[in-house]
């Protein structure tokens, strides 16, 4: 197996044209490095299951109900005191708090997942040994595309013809 | 382009970022811990005194009763700490020549009172009365534990505000006879739960909610 | 994509280039120093940063006292100043998180300020609701957290609910900021020259690599918090308008002050953010990304907003009047005929007529005017914000105990010197953190075909 | 901790652990001594306060009073129920007597004017040589000065040395003295008599600048028989004032005149002719004619139960035709032969004196518990006259300003740390019982006194025992003990005497005031200016100015006007070649023509509190025009001044209306009560009784409050309620808890207003309580309303939230060292009530019910296994006139139950749901038909 080819682009298009045209050759796009998002390449490379929203659902809901009950709990049970003559359980006013500390609570798992399905932190990584790598995150679009058979040659002359201003060859 | 970092920065990373996650929660539990421990509540703290009074030796040893010094703990929100002719009224003939009992013999000789270190000091805002606490049949070891067997005075209770609050939310437990208030050997018996039942009702103790309310000790 | 690059009006023609755009933004902070401009406002900031810290000192040290606050009119300008800031900063979430879910696409190069503002100006206000205890150092109290004195808090105040929606709103801020912001940090880290500089952005960024699964990750979450901002924006600030309803006190027990609060709020923003926008515009040289189309957009949302806030002032009025009873209409009298009434007809003045001249584009596309006009909007609504507490508190229902305030130094000094404090931050900020969403403005670049094919023509900048 | 670990490194922990607990949360606290008695006193429980029976003087004259002590420091002053100038109550200067002890700028030690602090025994050898030169010449050049001598001990004390030393003289000076209606009864009666007005059998009285219900020595003997009368409205009668400025009296007046001080005799001929003395018709207004002849009316018809009361600052004339009129009107009035005279002793005069030093024939010169040098008659001009006195000498409890001029000053003890015996007004004796001993080196006036006579020094308590020797027949002990325990001598009241038909006095001619005319009267707070050293008193609000920390003269909006005068500005008023600067404060019911100003104020030597506070009227005083100048200048300085106020008088417009209900007596039959507002709709559960089979609750009779003030100190020294000094009230905030408003519903010229005391009301639905974050503010069940002081963290929401404004909060650490807490002094902390928190700066304070006294009582009760007596809050047991009621809801047929019941009954701003616990009962009034003007 040869390594992964990285192909430079100077353009969103050209590059997914040259992954399709790679994909349908039978090679295997396995990343793609972008300034910004690309739907197309979201839209590929999107995790199967992704988990941001349901965790931050469950925390949120989670989190507000676990806040109501300890009002309820503190207010009801722990140290019941006549305030106003107010109820103990003054449930219209206890949705409030629950509601504030829920959406904190799902922003802060929601974070927590993202980076946990990103893989982040990741200071270190082989990509950043790559010299060109430097410009994924300003003006250059990269396609991350491992051969289908142990020479890389075919590959590499179908994305240069894709368009690609550069490949250079990944080694982990 | 270089790595900027070496491989082991990434462990560095989510260590990093896993504090500050856990540091809110750690620093809580940190100042819980803190606030309960004697550092805060001096529970167990033994105090130097001028003249190393022995509750061991006066209570454990020779029996003498708590109200015989601590004289108005029936009557008055304050026990009593006892004068110096107190003392003097025994050692006048015991130990005459004690060396360890010179403050308590200069003392009387020139009128100086002597200068005790507090041992249970609640806040200025509590106000604890020790004489309805008694009439209620809560005993002094209750709250001050074995004073007999202490050398030193030391305060057996946290004193917290949770530790008062666990009394008067169920005060079944520690609920006496009238007569066992000052043992200070008293255990529960079996059948303390019903006992004490019959206490609150017949001694009148109030509900745990009234009991737990704020003016019942703070003005 | 062929090289015809069409006029477009989100981003100046002349740097359409994803290069140009990232140079743009980066290099007034990597490349090129910090400028005498910056350097003078930096240093007239920074006697305000003192001033701010001192006033903080003194009241902790010696007492709420300091204040111009009485036995009658306990709150003043710690409150005043409070709901002023908070409103300020709701303004900024909501530019990014409203206008991202509606695809308004000129937010791009808008929203990172807006949202840098939303979190200097939280933090700003989340100072008053502490320094105005008159025992600061039990605020924490407030919190529930496990004691020796089996207390808790008292559910059903609307400082409780205060310290929540403040708290919550502060972090959700930050994460909200920060996630915006780390494409950006990865992109300087790779443009940075020193190697303090990319171990610095390296560590900031946290390995983002701008893979796709990274942007779907990203633009999942990022798109959920935009959708949990607005519902949480518009609840902070109805809290803060509770402080006031959740009482029984004329002129506060009123049930349109949540939403009129969340307006008021957006449009001292808006103000806000176009005072910053021009400042930053001017100061940084982005008259690229930021065009006269911004400014005519933001002024748009003002008018709207003056029209509201006009009509909620109405609202107060009838409902007083026809509401029918004595201590309220007596308040509203107070309004117009009372102590501070030059004070509540200036801010009729500020709030509801000036803005009237955003109806004409001439005043909207003239930067000096709207800067003026978005002055005296902060100016009234400030002014907005001390009436309600001062009308209210002057004028309750023990007649013999009405009074006025006392405007003390200490609150001059809080009122003035953390503008300066505000500007401070976004001094330090902008030499540090490109100022600019450069991926977002980048792809909207990219989106609106608008950017320029082919090879650009400076390579590695 | 293991008693293994050395102490060192015990000590190094317990310091590390306290480092780390003060930053999280400061509340370790430092090892605290405890010290115990060597010899514990018989019968004292450390910390429960005990009661004497003693009495306290307000100018000579006693009220006996129930001095509480807690570890042998007296802290709180209540009244004397036995005592007939106490009933039970106090009055605001009795309450603050207890700071005056504690003041820390008492004078300590004796002192001589160069040499600074000096010795008793100094004094004495300083003493020998010019006592030496007096007693050869049998006293000639010894001057004695006292004040008003009501003590027995004191006045046989007096008669010995002038009998030992006949050419001696004595003097009295009492700054603010009843001498014109003492000349008066003379005048009509030919022979001293003291009257007592009975106004409890007085229906229908008319009072010319009289203020029987003001501020005075007699003001709760009189404004409880006043009150008591009026609660049955069958003998409600009718209350007549015409007066300079407003009095309380003349806010409780159904009907009332402005009337100029040179008016006033004419309102007295007008009734005379209308009994027919037949003087020359006066001249007089047609309104205030109209109202004299009203009254007259309505006195003739009420003969007996009819009388009429004459000010003093009118001359003794106008005295004795009172006195005639009364006879006329067989008026309810008991005469008793004045308990100020030592028989057979006329004292001289402070002119006497000043003739004496301008002969120089002053050898030896004892001034002995007063201070004419602030408080003379400035034309005296005492304070360089007395430095023509060979040898001078001051006994009085502070360095005041005849301390100043003498050159010795002496330390004398207070009421409250010595022994002593006091008169009342009906000459019924005291003995005064001291409660610790002498804080200072001070002596008693008993003490002093032998030194001038040439007598062997003798402890006060012999002497005063000496007094009474002859009493208590064979059992003196007991006779003694029962008398020290009753606060009062039995029998001892002086015998009612038949004064005979009084003469109708040949009248001086009837003055028309042409000039601007200036009264002076004593002040309601500081009274002659003794009590100017005192935080309490001044900073208690003026009946019905609300000024505090300083005077001011009152005029008229109109008079104001026509001179071009606004509140605050300062003018100088001039008379006779001397002035004083003084702001000008615009007051309902001042007359046209006159300024009103209080004295007491302007002191130089008064202490840190008192110093040049105010203005002094004595400078303006002369020897002729005592108290009412006539010819006076005001000229405006420009200057203006703020006018410090609590509060504001509020002038009812509208729907005020209903803040202060007001009642016709002719329309109280038909008045309904109003309830607390329990039968308007709630979201809220309604109160479901409280837990401890308690509801405590209070009711204010608006109509029998008079203003007073004894309740706000009262709370004031119950509570620990610390003052906030004149810079604090400039900036609106104050710390009473306890406010008395004054409510107006006629116009500026003819004020019909009236008094209401504002506690905390202890809202069921307290407003106050959901909006606390950490639920500082919450309710018990006992239904109190708490404010739990180590829980506040000082959001002040709960004061922003309260409708009534009666939370406190404490901006600055007031309790704690403030300059007008004089700076946290030690004697002053020795005040402070062991029962109450000392509040911390930046929380929140209010009334509390007195908590402490309800729980004192509960848990006696608890201890004794009773139920629950009585309990008396602070402000009811000081009020006078028993406007304010406390009790338990919940006890049935309880009084307080039964007060909501009446008729009168009214909660405030009960609208607002808040179901309040403190509750009203209407302000009564019963115009005369007759004067149309004055009805509602």
């Amino acid at each position: 197996m040869s390594a992964p080819l990285l192909a430079e682009f100077a353009t969103p298009e050209a590059l997914v044209r040259a992954m399709r045209l790679a994909q349908a050759d039978g090679h295997r796009a396995l990343d793609a490095f972008t300034p910004f998002p690309v739907p197309d390449l979201t839209d590929a490379f999107a995790p199967s299951r992704n988990p941001v929203r349901p965790i931050m659902a469950m925390a949120g809901f989670g989190a507000a109900a676990a806040m109501y009950a300890l009002q309820w709990y503190s207010s009801v049970i722990a140290y019941p005191l006549n305030s106003g003559g107010r109820p103990l359980h003054s449930w219209p006013v206890f949705l409030l708090v629950p509601f504030e500390f829920g959406v904190l609570a799902a922003a802060i798992a929601g974070l927590v997942a993202m980076f946990w399905a990103c893989g982040l932190p990741r200071l270190h990584h082989p990509l950043f040994a790559i010299p060109q790598f430097e410009r994924a995150s300003q003006d250059r679009f990269l396609l991350l595309v491992a051969a289908k058979d142990a020479d890389a040659t075919a590959l590499r002359e179908s994305l240069e013809r894709a368009g690609a201003l550069l490949v250079a060859e990944m080694h982990a | 382009m270089v790595q900027i970092f070496h491989p082991g920065a990434d462990t560095v990373a989510r260590v990093v970022l896993a504090s500050i996650g856990a540091a809110p929660v750690l620093a809580m539990g940190l100042a819980y811990t803190l606030w309960r421990s004697p550092y805060v509540t001096a529970q167990d703290v033994t105090r130097e005194q001028p003249v190393p009074f022995s509750h061991e030796h006066h209570v454990g040893g020779l029996g003498i009763d708590c109200r015989y010094c601590h004289t108005s703990v029936e009557k008055a929100a304050f026990a009593g700490i006892p004068p110096t002719e107190t003392c003097m009224s025994c050692h006048s003939q015991e130990w005459t020549n004690a060396p360890m009992l010179a403050p308590v013999r200069q003392s009387l000789a020139e009128g100086r009172p002597l200068h005790w270190n507090r041992v249970h000091n609640l806040p200025a805002y509590v106000y604890f009365n020790h004489s309805v606490h008694v009439a209620k049949g809560v005993g002094c070891s209750t709250c001050h534990g074995e004073v007999q067997t202490m050398k030193l005075m030391r305060q057996a209770a946290p004193l917290t505000m949770g530790w008062c609050l666990d009394c008067h939310r169920d005060p079944a437990p520690n609920l006496r006879p009238h007569e066992a208030v000052f043992d200070m050997t008293w255990k529960p018996p079996a059948d303390q739960a019903a006992i004490g039942a019959r206490f609150i009702e017949e001694r009148h103790i109030k509900s745990p909610e009234r009991l737990s309310e704020c003016s019942i000790c703070h003005r | 994509m062929s090289g015809t690059a069409q006029p477009h009006r989100w981003i100046d023609r002349e740097r359409l280039g994803y290069a140009e755009i990232c140079a743009a933004v980066a290099d007034p902070i990597q490349k090129r120093g910090p400028g005498r401009a910056w350097a003078i406002a930096f240093l007239g900031a920074l006697p305000f940063v003192l001033a701010t810290l001192a006033a903080i000192g003194a009241v902790l040290t010696l007492g709420i006292g300091l204040s111009g606050v009485n036995t009658t009119v306990v709150w003043g300008f710690s409150i005043a100043n409070y709901v002023w800031w908070i409103g300020i900063g709701n303004a900024g979430t909501l530019i990014s998180s409203m206008l991202l879910l509606t695809r308004q696409h000129w937010r791009a190069s808008i929203n990172r300020f807006a949202e840098a503002m939303t979190l200097f100006a939280a933090a700003i206000a989340g100072i008053f609701p502490i320094i105005h205890l008159g025992r600061p150092l039990y605020a924490y109290w407030l919190a529930p957290y496990p004691n020796t004195m089996d207390l808790w808090p008292q559910w059903r105040s609307a400082l409780v609910w205060d310290f929540w929606a403040i708290l919550s709103y502060l972090l959700f801020s930050l994460i909200f900021w920060f996630t915006g912001l780390l494409p950006d940090l990865a992109t300087m880290r790779d443009r940075a020259e020193t190697r303090i500089g990319r171990r610095f952005y390296g560590a900031l960024a946290l390995g983002w690599r701008g893979s796709a699964r990274h942007w779907a990750l990203y633009e999942s979450f990022h798109k959920a918090m935009a959708a949990l901002a607005v519902p949480l924006v518009c609840s902070v600030h109805s809290i803060v308008g509770l402080d006031f309803a959740a009482s029984l006190m004329p002129g506060w027990q009123e049930s349109i002050f949540p939403p009129y609060f969340v307006v008021g709020a957006m449009y001292s923003g808006f103000a806000m953010v176009v005072v910053l926008a021009i400042t930053i515009r001017w100061g940084l040289n982005l008259q690229a990304l930021i065009t006269p189309a911004h400014f005519d957009a933001m002024a748009k949302v003002m008018l709207f907003a003056s029209i509201v806030m006009t009509f909620s002032y109405a609202t107060e009025w009838f409902m007083g009047w026809y509401g029918g009873d004595h201590a309220d209409r007596s308040v509203i009298a107070y309004f117009f005929t009372g102590d501070y009434r030059w004070l509540y007809y200036s801010l009729l003045f500020c709030n509801c007529l000036v803005p009237q001249a955003l109806w004409f584009a001439r005043v909207r596309l003239n930067l000096w005017a709207l800067a003026l006009i978005a002055v005296v909007i902060n100016l009234g609504m400030w002014l907005e914000r001390i009436l309600i507490v001062w009308n209210t508190l002057s004028h309750g229902h023990a007649v013999s105990l009405w009074r006025t305030y006392h405007v003390s130094f200490y609150d001059v000094v809080i009122l003035i010197a953390p503008l300066g404090l505000f500007a401070f931050g976004f001094l330090v900020l902008a030499r540090i953190f490109p100022i600019v969403s450069i991926h977002e403005v980048s792809q909207i670049a990219h989106d609106e075909g608008a950017a320029a094919a082919g090879v650009p023509k400076g390579g590695v900048a | 901790m293991s008693p293994l670990i050395p102490p060192s490194r015990r000590e190094a922990l317990r310091l590390l652990g306290a480092g780390i607990t003060l930053a999280a949360g400061g509340c370790s606290r430092p090892v605290e001594e405890i010290v115990p008695y060597v010899r514990a006193p018989e019968q004292l429980l450390p910390g429960v306060p005990a009661r004497y029976a003693t009495a306290l003087s307000l100018s000579g004259w006693a009220r006996g009073v129930h001095a509480i002590a807690v570890d042998g420091r007296p802290i709180k002053i209540e009244g004397n129920p036995l005592h007939p100038g106490s009933l039970g109550a106090t009055d605001l200067f009795a309450e603050a007597a207890i700071l005056d002890l504690y003041d820390p700028d008492r004078s300590r030690t004796v002192t001589e004017r160069v040499n600074g602090i000096a010795s008793w025994d100094m004094f004495e050898r300083a003493l020998s040589g010019p006592f030496a030169t007096v007693q050869r010449v049998r006293g000639r050049g010894l001057h004695l000065v006292t004040g008003r001598i009501t003590s027995p001990t004191l006045a046989r004390q007096i008669e010995g040395l002038l009998r030992a030393l006949p050419e001696a003289t004595w003097h009295v000076h009492e700054p603010v003295n009843d001498g014109n209606a003492e000349h008066g009864a003379e005048l009509a009666f030919g022979r001293p008599l003291r009257a007592l007005p009975r106004l409890d059998r007085a229906e229908v009285i008319l009072c010319v600048g009289a203020d029987p219900l003001g501020p005075g020595p007699d003001q709760i003997r009189l404004s409880r028989a006043f009150i008591d009368r009026r609660r049955d409205p069958a003998r409600f009668g009718r209350l007549y004032v015409a007066e300079a400025a407003l009095t309380p009296t003349g806010v409780k007046a159904d009907a009332r005149r402005a009337v100029h001080p040179l008016d006033q005799p004419a309102i007295l001929a007008v009734i005379a002719n209308a009994l027919g003395a037949g003087l020359a018709p006066p001249d007089l207004s047609d309104e205030a004619r109209r109202f004299a002849l009203a009254a007259a009316d309505d006195l003739k018809a009420q003969e007996g139960r009819a009388l009429v009361l004459a000010g003093p600052a009118l001359a003794p004339e106008w005295h004795a035709l009172a006195h005639w009129i009364n006879a006329r009107l067989r008026a309810p009035v008991d005469f008793i032969a004045p308990p100020d005279r030592i028989e057979g002793r006329m004292p001289a005069t402070l002119a006497d004196l000043a003739g004496a030093l301008d002969r120089g024939s002053v050898t030896c010169l004892a001034i002995l518990g007063s201070d004419p040098v602030a408080t003379a008659p400035a034309d005296l001009d005492l304070g360089a006259r007395i430095e023509r006195a060979r040898f001078s000498v001051h006994a009085g409890l502070h360095g005041d300003e005849t301390a100043g001029k003498t050159h010795w000053h002496l330390p004398l003890t207070h009421e409250l740390e010595s022994w002593s015996d006091l008169r009342a007004t009906d000459g019924t004796a005291s003995l005064v019982q001291p409660l610790l001993r002498p804080l200072y080196d001070g002596r008693s006036l008993h003490e002093i006194l032998p030194l001038f006579a040439g007598r062997p020094a003798t402890a006060g308590h012999t002497l005063v025992r000496e007094t009474w020797k002859d009493q208590g027949g064979a059992d003196f002990e007991g006779w003694w003990r029962r008398c020290l325990h009753d606060g009062l001598i039995e029998g001892t009241a002086a015998p009612i005497l038949d004064p005979g038909e009084p003469r109708l006095p040949a009248l001086p001619t009837l003055r028309r005031g042409e000039g601007f005319a200036v009264e002076l009267r004593p002040d309601p707070c500081l009274w002659d200016g003794r009590f100017a050293n005192n935080a309490w008193l001044q900073e208690c609000p003026k009946p019905i100015s609300k000024q505090v920390w300083g005077n001011a003269l009152a005029l008229s909006r109109n008079e104001a006007g026509r001179r071009g005068l606004e509140a605050g500005d300062v003018v100088q008023t001039a008379v006779g070649g001397r002035s004083v600067e003084v702001p000008v404060v615009i007051e309902s019911g001042v007359a046209e023509g006159v300024g009103v100003l209080t004295l007491g104020y302007g002191r130089e030597r008064a202490g840190a509190i008192g110093n040049g506070i105010g203005a002094d009227g004595y400078k303006l005083a002369t020897q002729a025009e005592p108290r009412l100048l006539t010819n006076v200048a005001l000229t405006k300085t420009g200057r203006t001044e703020t006018i410090l106020r609590t509060q504001n008088y509020v002038e009812i417009e509208g729907e005020t209306k209903t803040l202060f209900r007001q009642i016709d007596l002719a329309a109280l039959s038909e008045a309904e009560p109003k309830g607390i507002g329990a039968d308007q709709p709630s979201l809220l559960a309604p109160w479901t009784g409280d837990k401890d089979g308690h509801a405590w609750a209070m009711v204010i009779d608006t109509d029998a409050c008079i203003g007073c003030n004894a309740c706000v100190v009262a709370c004031q020294s119950e509570n620990n309620v610390p003052v906030v000094g004149p810079e604090e009230i400039a900036r609106g905030r104050m710390m009473h808890w306890l406010r008395v408003d004054i409510y107006d519903e006629g116009s500026p010229e003819a004020p019909r207003a009236g008094f209401q005391p504002v506690p905390c009301m202890h809202c069921e639905h307290a407003p106050c309580e959901p909006v606390c974050p950490v639920a500082a503010s919450i309710h018990d069940g006992e239904g109190l309303n708490l404010q739990v002081y180590n829980r506040c963290v000082g959001t002040r929401f709960c004061e922003a939230n309260c409708p009534y404004k009666v939370r406190r909060f404490n901006f600055f650490g007031y309790a704690d060292g403030q300059p007008y807490a004089n700076l946290g002094a030690e004697s002053v902390k020795a005040q402070r009530n062991p029962n109450v928190t000392v509040r911390a700066r930046g929380v929140m304070e209010k009334c509390t019910y007195c908590i402490q006294r309800i729980a004192t009582e509960r848990q006696a009760a608890e201890r004794d296994g009773r139920p629950m007596g009585e309990v008396v809050t602070a402000c009811q047991s000081a009020c006078p006139t028993r406007a304010i009621r406390f009790g338990d809801l919940a006890e049935p047929g309880s009084p307080i139950a039964e007060l909501r019941k009446d008729p009168r009954h009214y909660a405030l701003m009960e609208e607002l749901n808040t179901r309040p616990r403190t509750t009203y009962l209407a302000n009564l009034r019963s115009p005369n038909p007759a004067l149309k003007e004055d009805h509602a």
